[in-house]
């Protein structure tokens, strides 16, 4: 059942007019109205998702809300328009991103109290809130592209928040152009789709149509599209192997940090996949390698996490470990769980780094885990949050964090990837370590923040912490939606994603509880190890990373994948363009052929004009040339 | 052989009428200049002006007639009557211009006015002869003339230098023009024109006598459009005389010059084209080729000219090539247009070169003019333009019509040879207007204000130049209805046979 | 009678000698006489073939051509005065103040 | 016959440049010229509005006799393919000059706004000639002004760039005046009639080996004015010497005629021999796009960047024109307008940093947000519009483009793709050296953020970058049926084409699946579910044809299989 909703339109409406009047009026009307306004039309689109929301739980299963804003691209016989729509699966993803959204929106009142550029900041906030609303409410991919890139363009300006410090908007550059890297796989994609459907008549682009026409697709022509749309979730949701623009993200403001690049944005492609479900069931070798790359960003990025000393940089590996994790999911099949652990990701990861921020900011700034510890007295509410995010992040029951994690290995089993779940479980494990690892280095133990700014240490203001506590209830409690089946109430949120994303039908049997068991086992062994590691025997760190030096610096440098970036693709890029390309093509062949035939012209010229020598005789002589060759031609027709 | 029969001759003054005043204007104003002060020459001028007038008036009636006159000796149909008109337009111009230059330049007005209406003579001659010998005659009545047009700076030693260099090869070439004429007399027995036509539609082909004497022909109108490698002596001529002789060189004698070199070639020795184009071919592309090439690198501006003009004709051969009625009225266009544009090119440059001295001759001196006089950059570039062929101007249209007669007649690669040299010229037509518009420096302050006759040429010129350009239509028109007209109905089997 | 083809020979051979001369001797008035030269081997040309054709047209063609000749040579000779009294010289290689 | 309006269109900003010439006061030159050219602004308004969207045909025709001994008259009509574009030249021209009379040109301003309006004439006269003669007229015209525009007001090397600008393009419009004649003179031998009217030239049946020829000329006239690699490199000198107005002009609309003259002349008069080039074509587009963003990349000078960024959007533009496919078609046509928009903002945005520092080296620059945020807010918006973001103009270009491509050949469209992270990567790494990190150079502190007059010219270029990134429909509609009337030919030489091929090789029969791309153009409906709306009646007939192919290989198979 398809039903016309107006209220969709308002739902962007609100982000709309609060980027227009921060942009236009906020610098001028001054802190009080940014502060009032920015937070505000996300609590607006908030309660409107959350209308929507409840118009979508009173229809009967499987509806959806429509509401077309306009026609917008044709070509040729290919029409898209700018339509809406909210079934299951797009108003779950409203509401985490006006919800979380929202409070990090109020959070961040507080988080930019000090800094100048506050209306400009709550426009990136609002355009971003925008964009991400348009990518989760699109009905059709071209314009889900739209908010895709939207994202990706607030990313990129907030991570250059602070433009000033050159590294800073290096970063998000970077971050912008691994994007687009993505996104040009997910317009060969669209591309694709659009050239098999339009095969057999169909000029579309929206996702009731595609679905309606998966005939039309062959299993090669399917996974190719699916590939190449996966390679800009890569992008987007920074997986192997684009994520190295992630982790340098995090020098953007840490609101931006919790809101974009853990939250909502970079779940993104989890979203695009999960919303193209029944495209990739038809492809399962792209399902194969979305779920690869998923376990094994996992780890790889859960390795990495390790050694960070940067409170943020923890974190950022962290969130791509647990895209991965989701990725894991929905390309198992278990597209429920996927979006499962995209819903209490963004409540735990959110508030992790709301924590974190909290904590920069009470230390003016510092962000070096080395120069923390001791802060659980100074900071309790910081403290407790960011306990109860640890504990859910390590998929400790009952916090929500376990379900979600629970789930997608179930179904990592569940679909005959046994290794991707053993690597799975392995994750879990360095989860736990290195979060609990993080919890110790900052709130436990001796203190070594710099004396000077421990004396300014505080804890933040209300306007911050009534956030944490928010996310924290949501962090704790916000798995119990989704139950394992047959306990309590079941799980709910599987039931209400299935006429959008289908059931997940394990193919393999599984072993039930034990799974769970051994998933909840390794992760407490890792929580142990960092118990023993940076609680009970501070100085072993040390020691392992100076045995193991190789390994600890392999993993400290990111397995030098930035480097090896750097040497195989940019250099050569720049050395090709100038040397060979401008001074070589341009300048010397292209050029030098145009200017060399200007001088030959210019140098024959010259030479012809020395005929010209001004003596009679010298040009009776060349006169005579013209008679005898005019007579020898003569002649020449004579005797012929 | 016939007895002369008084009858038979024809005497009909009319057609004649303009040549007669133009005559008797060269001696009347010769004479009347008797005593007048070398400085106070202009009211010579204005006579001048008024009889070319009033023989351009008579000249009109001639439009439309046919048939010959003087036992065939004068041709009188529209192609006369067209140049006649065109020559008389351009030596208007040249008066017009040396109002003011021969009284600064202290030339001797009477002689200098005379020789002017008499080279006009010969080249009307030239385009109303119906006789190779007419032609001779009309063509040396205007080369003597201009000759000591020429020198006419006594004193000046470049003057004399481009006098006595064009006299000499003038008169070397002569020797092979009349060679050429006795070569055909020997092939067909007659030094008519139409009579040669006659003779040449019984086929003669492979008549050593008649191939040689047009190898010949080529030769001596060769030199006088100053086609390479017969054109030796025009940048050196150009230079040293005289600016308006420059100008009237670069145009009327050029204009009487191919109206005997089209008359006789296209229309009278038309039927054995085939012996005739591929010389011409040949002649067409080094011509354009050299003289755009030398042009480049030119820092005199009358020496550039003289080379661009070298290349024009080099154009016009094209339009030669083709050989064929619609290729005859694309020259005879073209003729016009180019007319306009030089005479107001020269203007210009009277324009801008110090009074008295050769001076101001250098590219590098017009440097800066478009600040130091608006209306005379303006007009010098629009003639530029119109050289370089840049619609809507008149060169344009021209060298459209010359291509597409080319083109029809299937000469595509002379046509790219052609189009290539275009560009070529464009960079040295360019090179002024940047020195005009984009560079600083130059001469002092030219002066229109003081010589309303110079700028009354300029003006018109420009007026001309643009409207030949966008309303080309009456002049095609007239061009070719002139060109028919010579072709006349006994000749009307040579359109056919080029086809 | 001389036969035409002898007529026609001397013609061109004092035509080519004309011709010669005049690119090889450096004086002008040499070199005009010359081309003096070169017209009368062609008014040779004309009369001869004109006493063989028939036709009066020739004889008359070689007046014209004589006329003319005494008119260029009135013409050049007072260029070529111009240039003495100018340049005190009357050698063809001397005079190239214009060139290139 | 005709109403007289595009007549009025091309001629009153000529009155103009006759008008200012004799205005004495400077502003009232200024004033004037603006004025003038807000006439043709408002009436190519009146154009679009009054322009009916449903049909493919001239409109707002006017024919008189010019030259009648040559065929040649003054025929002037719009399509959905110029239109678009005259309303692109009118609004370029105002807003250039609106932004030169804020102090950008101080030296001798009358005959700048003469030549600005009188390259208006030849721009507008250009698009809207139907008459091949008088196209060429109005061709060449649009060269001088600029000429002098370049030469005059430009800056350093700018008469060796003027003249550059000058040959480049006389070569090429020249050989095509040579085969403009050529043409014409086919057409006299086939209708009995000289004629350079344009509808009686697409009929002209043509050889091999002179559609090829003529072809070649047209084409190397056009390719040299687009650019295409590798006879760019007057591109750069030009755009970078010229005058701020220049640049936006030369940039914004007259890079277009090459482009609009592929639409108009090449492809539809040849289309057997354009069918034969596609693969060179859009080869030399790839290179074109990838070769003009890396070499744009390491450009230190900002206009020389912009310059070399051009020919990879244009390198985008040939891409979708090469495609023949509508949707490349039209997204070529859009990428036009596109590009007009966004590289005229960002010349006029170099021009304003070069007004206040006389300087354009990027070293120069740096941290300029912090002094000038309303200018780095703009540049911004301009930069993201360039790079193709979607929700601004450049996208719905873009994708069109590569959707066109991706249908005629899916390699050619992944090569093009790079462009996109190219683009991206070249332009922000510009705009992080300009506007962000500290200010390097004390200068900079200090400079003065927009003026309003410059707000006032920047305003209308966001407005329409936003407008046609989210509303691209109106000015799709309009352009549509001329575009597939434009393909026709070219699907008729596909068909014959692909006739030749059935008769001959056996082979295509397994090649099923491997839609010709005939029958893929051919079966396309709009918004189609299943049903292909076939949109004009010539797509009718065709399809039947198609139908009974495939029927046919069918059959064929059957019988193989059988054996």
């Amino acid at each position: 059942m398809t039903v016309e909703f107006g209220a969709l339109g308002l739902i962007l409406l609100f982000p709309l007019i609060g980027v227009l009047f921060n942009l236009f009026l906020g610098a001028r009307l001054g802190r009080r109205w940014v502060n009032i306004v920015g937070p505000g039309v996300i609590f607006i689109a908030f309660a409107l998702g959350i209308w929507a929301f409840a118009k979508i739980l009173s229809m009967p299963a499987g509806s959806e809300l429509h509401y077309k804003l306009w026609d917008w691209i044709e070509g040729g016989s290919f029409h898209v328009e700018f339509g809406l729509r909210i079934d299951a699966l797009s108003a779950v993803m409203v509401l985490i991103v006006t919800g979380i959204g929202a409070f990090i929106h109020l959070y961040s009142d507080g988080y930019m109290a000090h800094d100048a550029d506050y209306a400009r900041f709550f426009t990136y906030m609002n355009l971003f809130a925008l964009a991400m609303l348009i990518l989760v409410l699109a009905d059709n991919l071209l314009m889900m592209f739209v908010g895709w890139e939207g994202v990706g363009l607030c990313s990129y300006l907030l991570i250059a928040f602070w433009y000033s410090n050159p590294e800073f908007a290096y970063n998000g550059r970077k971050a912008f152009i691994a994007n687009r890297v993505g996104d040009a796989g997910f317009i060969l994609g669209m591309l694709t789709i659009i050239a098999v459907l339009g095969h057999g008549g169909v000029w579309s682009l929206d996702f009731g149509t595609i679905h309606r026409h998966l005939g039309l697709f062959t299993t090669t022509t399917a996974t190719v599209a699916c590939l190449l749309l996966f390679l800009g979730a890569t992008g987007k949701s920074a997986q192997i192997p684009l994520y190295v623009w992630l982790p340098d993200a995090m020098v953007g403001p840490t609101p931006v940090s919790a809101l974009i690049h853990a939250a909502t944005m970079v779940t993104a492609g989890v979203y695009m996949v999960a919303r193209l479900n029944f495209l990739y069931m038809l492809a399962p070798s792209a399902m194969m390698v979305v779920a690869t790359i998923g376990a094994v960003t996992a780890l790889f990025a859960g390795t990495i996490a390790i050694v960070q000393s940067d409170i943020k940089k923890v974190l950022a590996y962290s969130t791509i470990s647990q895209l991965g994790y989701m990725f894991l999911g929905v390309g198992s099949g278990a597209f429920a769980a996927g979006i499962f652990h995209v819903m209490t990701h963004a409540f735990f990861k959110g508030l992790l780094f709301l924590c974190a921020g909290s904590v920069i900011h009470g230390l003016g700034g510092e962000q070096d885990m080395t120069r923390m510890g001791g802060l659980r007295k100074v900071m309790p509410i910081t403290f407790w949050t960011m306990l109860i995010a640890t504990i859910a992040i390590s998929a400790i029951p009952p916090f929500s964090g376990f379900f979600s994690k629970d789930m997608i290995l179930a179904g990592a089993y569940g679909s005959g990837h046994f290794g991707l779940w053993i690597i799975g479980v392995i994750t879990a494990g360095i989860t736990g370590f290195y979060m609990f690892r993080l919890l110790f280095l900052t709130f436990f133990g001796e203190s070594r923040v710099d004396p000077e700014r421990l004396h300014h240490a505080h804890e933040s203001p209300p306007v911050m912490t009534i956030p944490l506590i928010v996310l924290a209830i949501a962090a704790a409690i916000g798995g119990w939606v989704g139950l394992p089946d047959g306990f309590l109430w079941g799980d709910l949120f599987s039931r209400f994603l299935a006429p959008t994303v289908g059931t997940f039908t394990p193919t393999v049997a599984t072993p039930g509880v034990l799974l769970s068991v051994i998933a909840l086992a390794i992760s407490i062994v890792g929580i142990i190890i960092a118990w023993v590691l940076y609680i009970w025997m501070p100085g072993l760190p040390y020691l392992i990373a100076w045995r193991a030096k190789a390994l600890y610096t392999l993993l400290l440098q990111k397995y030098y994948i930035d480097q090896f970036y750097n040497l195989i693709v940019t250099r050569p890029l720049f050395f090709v363009s100038n040397w060979i390309l401008h001074r070589g093509v341009d300048r010397f062949a292209i050029d030098g052929t145009v200017n060399g035939t200007g001088i030959a012209l210019e140098t024959s010229g010259a030479i012809a004009r020395r005929s010209e020598t001004g003596n009679i005789q010298h040009y009776a002589f060349i006169y005579l040339l013209g008679v005898i060759g005019i007579v020898a031609y003569y002649l020449f027709l004579v005797m012929r | 052989m016939k007895p002369l029969s008084l009858a038979s001759i024809n005497f009909a003054w009319l057609p004649i009428l303009p040549l007669i005043i133009v005559a008797v204007a060269a001696m009347v104003v010769l004479l009347a200049g008797v005593g007048v002060e070398d400085e106070e020459s202009e009211g010579l001028g204005w006579l001048t002006l008024a009889s070319l007038g009033v023989a351009f008036i008579f000249a009109l009636g001639l439009v439309g007639g046919t048939g010959v006159a003087f036992a065939g000796e004068i041709a009188v149909d529209g192609f006369s009557a067209f140049f006649q008109l065109l020559i008389l337009v351009a030596a208007a111009f040249v008066v017009l211009m040396s109002l003011d230059y021969a009284g600064e330049n202290r030339l001797s007005g009477a002689e200098y006015y005379s020789l002017i209406l008499f080279s006009t003579l010969g080249m009307m001659l030239m385009a109303t002869a119906g006789d190779l010998i007419v032609i001779f005659l009309g063509l040396e009545t205007m080369s003597i003339a201009v000759y000591a047009l020429a020198g006419m700076r006594r004193r000046d030693p470049r003057s004399n230098e481009a006098a006595i260099k064009y006299f000499l090869l003038g008169a070397f070439s002569t020797g092979f023009l009349l060679y050429g004429i006795a070569l055909i007399y020997g092939a067909t027995g007659t030094v008519k024109l139409a009579p040669i036509h006659a003779a040449l539609s019984a086929s003669m082909a492979g008549n050593p006598l008649l191939l040689l004497g047009l190898g010949m022909l080529l030769i001596g109108f060769g030199f006088k459009v100053a086609a390479v490698p017969f054109h030796t002596w025009t940048p050196d001529v150009y230079e040293g005389a005289p600016t308006p002789v420059t100008a009237f060189m670069a145009t009327g004698v050029k204009i009487g010059a191919f109206a005997g070199f089209v008359r006789v070639f296209m229309v009278n020795l038309g039927p054995i084209s085939t012996h005739w184009h591929a010389a011409l071919w040949v002649l067409a592309a080094i011509t354009m080729t050299a003289g755009n090439l030398i042009a480049l690198v030119q820092t005199n501006i009358k020496r550039m000219l003289a080379y661009s003009a070298i290349a024009h004709a080099g154009y016009l051969l094209v339009g030669m090539t083709a050989a064929a009625a619609y290729a005859g009225s694309a020259i005879m266009y073209y003729l016009i247009g180019y007319a306009f544009t030089n005479l107001g090119a020269f203007a210009v440059v009277i324009a801008v070169e110090r009074r008295g001295a050769a001076a101001g001759d250098s590219i590098s001196d017009y440097r800066g003019l478009a600040r130091r006089s608006p209306a005379l950059a303006a007009a010098m570039a629009i003639f530029l333009l119109s050289l370089t062929g840049v619609p809507p101007l008149a060169g344009f249209v021209g060298k459209f019509y010359i291509f597409s007669a080319a083109l029809r007649s299937g000469y595509v690669g002379l046509v790219v040879i052609a189009v290539l040299n275009s560009v070529t010229s464009a960079y040295y037509y360019f090179s002024v207007i940047v020195a005009i518009y984009m560079q600083e420096g130059g001469l002092g302050h030219p002066t229109l204000s003081t010589r309303p006759a110079l700028a009354a040429a300029i003006g018109l010129a420009v007026l001309a130049t643009i409207l030949i350009g966008i309303y080309p239509e009456p002049y095609v028109s007239a061009a070719s209805s002139a060109f028919n007209s010579a072709l006349g109905a006994g000749f009307m089997h040579m359109t056919a046979m080029l086809h | 009678m001389v036969p035409l083809p002898y007529m026609m020979a001397l013609s061109a051979i004092v035509f080519v000698i004309g011709v010669a001369g005049f690119i090889t001797r450096r004086n002008i008035l040499i070199m005009f006489m010359s081309v003096e030269l070169m017209l009368n081997a062609v008014n040779l040309a004309f009369i001869g073939l004109a006493s063989r054709l028939g036709t009066m047209d020739g004889q008359v063609i070689v007046f014209f051509v004589m006329t003319v000749a005494a008119a260029e040579a009135a013409v050049g000779l007072a260029i070529i005065i111009s240039v003495f009294r100018n340049r005190e010289t009357v050698r063809a290689d001397e005079l190239n103040l214009l060139k290139w | 016959m005709g109403s007289g309006i595009l007549t009025a269109t091309i001629f009153v900003p000529l009155l103009g440049a006759a008008f200012v010439m004799i205005q004495r006061d400077e502003r009232a030159v200024w004033n004037s010229a603006f004025i003038f050219s807000l006439v043709p602004l408002a009436l190519s308004f009146y154009l679009f509005a009054a322009f009916n969207p449903h049909s493919a045909d001239y409109q707002f025709v006017e024919q008189y006799q010019w030259i009648p001994q040559f065929g040649i008259s003054y025929h002037l009509g719009v399509d959905g393919i110029s239109l678009l574009l005259v309303l692109l030249t009118t609004i370029l021209i105002t807003l250039s000059l609106l932004y030169s009379g804020g102090g950008d040109i101080s030296e001798r301003p009358r005959e700048f706004c003469f030549f600005m309006l009188v390259l208006e004439t030849g721009l507008l006269g250009t698009l809207l000639s139907i008459d091949v003669f008088l196209f060429y007229v109005f061709w060449e015209v649009m060269l001088i002004p600029m000429y002098f525009l370049i030469g005059i007001w430009g800056h350093g090397r700018k008469v060796y760039a003027a003249i550059k600008f000058v040959l480049f393009t006389m070569v090429g419009s020249l050989l095509m005046l040579a085969a403009i004649i050529y043409l014409v003179l086919q057409a006299q031998h086939h209708f009995g009639r000289l004629s350079f009217d344009l509808p009686l030239l697409y009929q002209v049946p043509l050889t091999q080996t002179q559609g090829e020829w003529l072809f070649a000329a047209f084409a190397l006239a056009f390719a040299i004015k687009v650019p295409i690699f590798p006879l760019h490199t007057w591109l750069p000198d030009a755009h970078t010497e010229a005058p701020t107005a220049g640049s936006v002009i030369l940039a914004g609309v007259m890079l277009k005629m090459g482009t609009y003259g592929f639409l108009r002349f090449a492809i539809p008069l040849f289309p057997a021999v354009a069918l034969e080039a596609v693969p060179v074509f859009l080869a030399l587009a790839i290179v074109g796009i990838i070769y003009g963003a890396l070499v744009a990349m390491v450009q230190p000078d900002l206009k020389r960047l912009v310059a070399y960024s051009s020919v990879s959007h244009l390198g985008f533009v040939i891409l979708g024109i090469f495609a023949l496919d509508p949707a490349g078609v039209e997204g070529a046509i859009y990428q036009m307008l596109n590009h007009g928009i966004s590289t005229g903002a960002l010349f006029l945005l170099v021009g304003m940093l070069y007004m206040r520092r006389h300087t354009r080296e990027i070293s120069e620059f740096g941290g300029l947000w912090k002094s000038v945020p309303i200018y780095a807010g703009v540049f911004m918006v301009v930069m993201l519009s360039s790079v193709g973001l979607p929700g601004l103009n450049g996208f719905v270009g873009e994708f069109l483009i590569l959707l066109g491509t991706y249908l005629h050949s899916w390699l050619a469209a992944v090569f093009a793709v790079t462009g996109v992270i190219l683009g991206a990567l070249y332009l922000l790494w510009t705009y992080e050296r300009v506007m962000f990190g500290p200010i390097t150079h004390a200068v900079n502190e200090t400079i003065a953020d927009l003026s309003g007059r410059e707000i006032a010219v920047m305003v209308p270029l966001i407005a329409l970058m936003l407008f046609m990134g989210l509303y691209p429909k109106p000015l799709i509609d309009r352009m549509a049926p001329s575009v597939e009337k434009m393909l026709v030919p070219i699907r008729v030489a596909e068909l014959q084409r692909d006739q030749q091929h059935h008769s001959s090789a056996l082979a295509r029969l397994f090649d099923l699946d491997n839609q010709s791309s005939l029958s893929r153009g051919l079966l396309r409906g709009r918004a189609g579910e299943g049903v292909p709306e076939a949109s004009s009646g010539v797509r009718e007939v065709l399809n039947d044809r198609v139908l009974d192919e495939r029927a046919g290989e069918r059959l064929a198979i059957q019988k193989m299989a059988a054996k």
